[in-house]
């Protein structure tokens, strides 16, 4: 019983596109070998025992219901509360940097309305990080303030990213962009239900904007602090982007953030088989999913459910998609291959560290 | 699908006491296997796969991972309205209680249960016994034959028929005899403990057992026989595709090593006939820079920073680096840390084996070594 | 374990439009107090074994997703199959007559192609009736016929039906309208998968079309045949036939019909107690629904769940929606009021049974 | 909802002797109640309502439709990952079976299970009575009084304390003395059945119970009284609002019949603290042109073509032209055919009163006329 319902603006796709949201909204978007980007929002929020969540679905919605279903594998298939699929607004959201259209919200406000939980925690699919939101909750509600915006100090300069302007632990102002060592946004706040309602009539005018693009001439009037996360963050918005986080799954240290014992990661069950390796596979540095069989060789790979890598095949420094096959005699570097690709005996895909290769998803198989 | 009704009983009840340390706190059948599954998976998948979607199973051991597990059959696609998996234990009535005392006991003390459904065939199975069957076939079996019990039989090696009830008929698949564990077997074909009764003569039967003070209740010792010296219409059905009961130490051993390989005999991949389980989300295994698998299962959750040979790694097993682990089984959470070596070991959920240790044997004359639940072996247990 | 799966194409608006259908899909109108059209061809399906099920959603598929979630109440939520929520095409289906619409079934051609089973069965959710699939699907198997279309002796003069025109058995043409004793067809028909999916290349031109439009000139070429159905159907196209239709089961032979022992109509589950009746209550001839609680004097009518009508409150041959408040002393009287309505004392809302009122869908109370 | 872990152990165990014919065939905790509940509903309803997600249901007596009815716990919203609803029947260990000889030995031969969730309090109930309760501002008051044990009181008419356990408290809610049904009550707290403890101690309290040959193994009977002995910190926790144990016929009746009227005491509409259930989906109900339903409560599926009075008609029941009921309670399924006339009666599930026969009695001086599920009551058997 959570003081706080959450929403997920689920239809926003990245400004950079690239051939792997083409084909699917962001928060569908593969990660660490079986999740989906959105588990991550779903699960903070769930861990934190929220069990009303609404989901803002973007035009094309097929890939998120297929994966969320009735909200069952987060628990929230629940006859109180629970899952709502919330349609966005007619044009989705694809103007840069806007992930909290005002007009996704209005057009669900009878989702706000018939709550009761004081707060609304809302946050994109585009960062991806697991945190206990309760700390942040008792702190929203202990200074009483009608946001409380979650950031942290970048780890390097991002164009992409946006930042905060601080003062005091109060949030004067928000910018698109973010420096090294300035206060980066999440893409994740807390803010009194009652005040969301009311910032919806306020702004009605200009709907078409982000929250926080609507809140810009008004961070004087309307209180909105500051709660810095400590942990490991990844944000989303660029393929070159989304390469690099995967790979920094691959340190231990970094999965232990994203994976911690007694807050997991749900996402939805499947009856996969685990992991078989052959003799003469040779794996290193490498996370691999159920389903996989592995005869070859692979190296700082992730890879997802029921990928087949033959004898022969080497696989390095590459994000694999599910069901893949990979013939003897292939290699692969440097690339993203999505899912149900099949890479024949004796191809080669290889990009380089700085331009990952990407060989887009291939239409399901018999 | 056929319009005839026929439901399964599942008998799950045993201690398994031969599975030694593995069944302390657990049912035989909620043992984990293959590393994800329960051995129970492979009963309620081809239930499942077989569109038998009415499910008693019998419990009476150790039942709570067996309940909490199984659940509402949904896992398996078994919580049909009106159908599903019901969790069937001893209970009490108006006259006190009784336990379950050999396996017609069982399934006699859920007539009730039976007849609430009204099906026109019951299905008795074994909860603990790894195997793929299409149920149905059997059943179109039994009602070609117009029998009135069919037993599913398999061809063994002669030399070892005599281990087993073995079953001779005539040339239209009619049972003539069945005798258990022959000295000099006239047949090679033994029973798998899998039986399609025609509702009503079971119920009767049950009736007249459990009345029977000589009876030791048990389907195969006495049902069978009976109905057999009655003359009644008793049929086979043929099986021969991989089938092993994993009663002991040495055959839960053996049969786990049965999977690897690069064709095994049980494809725990093909998808036609898939093996559901009520498994957890966990992440992708983690191979580190030094890990070394060959010819092995690996679920997820494990992380490998050691060598890993001819093993089963089961979901969130541990090997720390510079630790070896060799012909093995490790159950969920099993950790083998920094420097160990396993070998020829089934090691229990959450069981730990400490730094450097050295377990189990190559040897093959020696018994394979078990470590229990939740154990740890520290340096000087070994 | 059937042979066949099923399509129910939930997208189609009813042409007459009224106020009832301009909020939300004609899927998801009530009928019989507690359920929704869409309950009817689901329940069918289920019925008879089907166990996964497409659903085509129309652009406003928020009630739909609400009421149907992941099909758990249908025993549809299931690891291999179950229900699939299948986008329509962008333009959805509002042209006359048309339910089928080629480039719906297009849109979500994968969910034919993973199947495995040798039929569809495909509806639309305008035609309501609970029949055994089980013959049609034998009938269908045993002639060997590309298409197997429903029909049944239409009982009146209706231009919104559709009819067959058949010779032996076999049709030879479709169209709009149907006369008494025409062959009317009840939007309901089973197809070999691979001819559906042929269908969708041999017409790829003409998608805009409904299957049948598509297949106008090629009756003498494609094998389309017909099953009578004899039991109760009712066809919901217009307002005053939603009316007239839903009276209907105030007569118990033909609720009997639609809610046969052993084909259970199914739909989605809540915790609403029984109906209470205070002293001086007066119900005559009336469908009620769970959570109602009745002071007053109600004749001929069916009430969805949780209507209050209040002490000297009268209701006859109306329909009254879910969560309808009736204050003391109002007067309702061949109307039909949606849900969420607060009628205040002394109020009178008075039809005709020629020319029913209609009193529209109201937002959600505190 | 706070942080402290509690978890509940919901005792369903008993056969409810005292319900006669209406517990024959099912467990008390699993008979239908007002309309279209199962008396279980309200303890489970409150546990969700209150924010507490484990639940151990202790059962014992004939507990398949309490089995399949619980299932996962679902229709409550307590199905949670890593929480939820777990059936606890006796169960078989190396040793073999014991059956629960007690309240808290049923609860002592489960201490493996509330091990498993390292709680940090244990609240004990019953699940044959009906109230609502927040049960987390009882655990407030526990934590606040830093209590070793909470039980929850209300209070009674002086005149009938004699009846229940009574508790004397000081001024601060500590209980001073706990006396089994006294000839001469010293106060009007009664004691519910409803505890909490800390989970160290209950342990502790519940092996050396075990132990103590002399204990009949009750909480009310041995456990109290020895913490109260030892000079534990015993407090209560009052509760002012609608509580019934349904234990007997008359009560059942009568508190069925509370339900009804224009503004009961317990509300069944009351939206903050839903009482859920697993209902099947029925179609509303019907009621004739000749139907006269006046103050009572019916469920989904019912059919009236008669005139009911005063009574409570459970799903998918039926009155026929010319039938009369009043007074009555029909469980769901009961048929009271044409110009049949029921008065003061409990009809169980698919029960039938054939044409024109007349059963039970205004004469409150008479019992409740009471017939058993499936029993057809014909002409001649009034």
């Amino acid at each position: 019983m959570a003081q706080a319902i959450g929403i997920i603006t689920a239809n926003y796709s990245t400004q950079n596109s690239s051939m792997l949201t083409d084909v699917r909204p962001a928060a569908s978007l593969p990660y660490a070998g079986r999740y989906r980007l959105i588990d991550f929002p779903m699960s903070n929020l769930v861990n934190c025992g929220v069990r009303t969540v609404g989901v803002v679905m973007p035009y094309n919605y097929r890939s998120i219901i297929d994966h969320i279903g009735s909200g069952k594998d987060w628990s929230l298939d629940r006859k109180n509360g629970g899952l709502f699929i919330l349609p966005g607004s007619a044009f989705g959201s694809t103007r840069e940097g806007s992930r909290f259209l005002l007009r996704d919200i209005d057009f669900n406000r009878l989702f706000l309305d018939r709550a009761t939980e004081p707060y609304v925690i809302v946050s994109s699919s585009n960062v991806i990080f697991n945190m206990d939101y309760d700390p942040l909750i008792d702190c929203h509600a202990s200074t009483g303030a009608d946001i409380t915006i979650v950031t942290r100090k970048a780890t390097c300069d991002d164009p992409n990213l946006s930042s905060a302007w601080i003062e005091d632990g109060r949030v004067k102002g928000m910018h698109r962009g973010a420096k090294y060592g300035e206060d980066e946004f999440l893409d994740t706040f807390i803010i009194k239900r009652e005040v969301l309602l009311k910032a919806l009539d306020w702004y009605a005018a200009v709907s078409h904007l982000d929250l926080f693009e609507a809140l810009a001439q008004d961070f004087d009037k309307v209180n909105v602090m500051d709660y810095q996360f400590n942990g490991y963050a990844a944000s989303i918005f660029t393929t070159q982007g989304y390469f690099r986080h995967s790979m920094e799954l691959l340190d231990p240290k970094i999965a232990e953030e994203l994976f911690p014992e007694g807050r997991p990661v749900m996402t939805k069950a499947h009856d996969t088989p685990p992991a078989k390796y052959e003799t003469g596979s040779r794996v290193r540095n490498s996370l691999v999913s159920a389903g996989s069989r592995i005869s070859g060789s692979i190296t700082g790979s992730i890879l997802g459910r029921g990928v087949r890598v033959e004898r022969g095949a080497t696989v390095r420094n590459s994000l694999i998609g599910q069901g893949v096959v990979i013939e003897s005699g292939a290699i692969i570097e440097n690339a993203i291959v999505d899912r149900n690709n099949f890479i024949p005996a004796g191809t080669e895909l290889r990009g380089t560290p700085e331009a990952v290769l990407v060989k887009e998803k291939s239409p399901e198989r018999h | 699908m056929s319009k005839e009704k026929c439901i399964a009983m599942l008998l799950a009840g045993g201690q398994g006491s031969r599975l030694g340390a593995l069944t302390r706190n657990i049912a035989k059948p909620a043992v984990s296997f293959g590393g994800k599954y329960r051995i129970i998976d492979f009963a309620l998948s081809n239930c499942a796969n077989s569109g038998i979607d009415t499910v008693g199973v019998l419990t009476q051991y150790r039942p709570y991972v067996l309940h909490s597990y199984i659940g509402t059959g949904e896992a398996w696609n078994l919580d049909e309205r009106g159908a599903g998996v019901s969790i069937l234990p001893p209970y009490a009535t108006e006259t006190g209680g009784a336990w379950y005392e050999g396996t017609a006991d069982a399934v006699y003390q859920n007539i009730g249960y039976i007849e609430g459904y009204k099906p026109d065939y019951v299905l008795i199975l074994s909860g603990d016994q790894l195997y793929r069957m299409d149920y149905h076939k059997m059943l179109e079996n039994h009602i070609r034959h117009n029998a009135d019990l069919t037993v599913s039989v398999m061809p063994v090696p002669w030399e070892e028929a005599s281990r087993f009830g073995i079953i001779t008929q005539d040339d239209d698949e009619k049972i003539l005899k069945f005798t258990e564990k022959p000295k000099k077997p006239d047949s090679n074909l033994a029973s798998m403990g899998i039986y399609i009764f025609n509702t009503d003569l079971l119920i009767e039967k049950l009736k007249e057992d459990h009345n029977d003070p000589q009876s030791e209740h048990d389907f195969g010792n006495n049902i069978i026989p009976k109905l057999l010296s009655e003359g009644r219409r008793l049929y086979t059905f043929e099986f021969n595709g991989f089938w092993r009961d994993v009663g002991t130490i040495a055959s839960f051993h053996e049969t786990s090593m049965e999977l690897l390989g690069e064709k095994p005999e049980f494809d725990l991949y093909a998808k036609d006939f898939p093996i559901m389980s009520n498994a957890s989300t966990r992440p992708p295994h983690y191979v580190g820079p030094e890990g070394d698998i060959d010819d092995s299962l690996v679920g997820n959750g494990c992380r490998v920073f050691g060598s890993v040979k001819h093993s089963v790694l089961s979901t969130d097993s541990y090997v720390g680096p510079r630790a070896t682990v060799v012909d093995s089984i490790l159950l969920p959470g099993a950790k083998v840390k920094e420097g160990a070596r396993v070998v020829r070991a089934i090691l229990g959920e959450n069981s730990t084996v400490e730094e450097n240790v050295t377990l189990g044997s190559v040897d093959v004359t020696k018994d394979t070594a078990v470590i229990g639940d939740d154990v740890v072996v520290g340096k000087g247990e070994e």
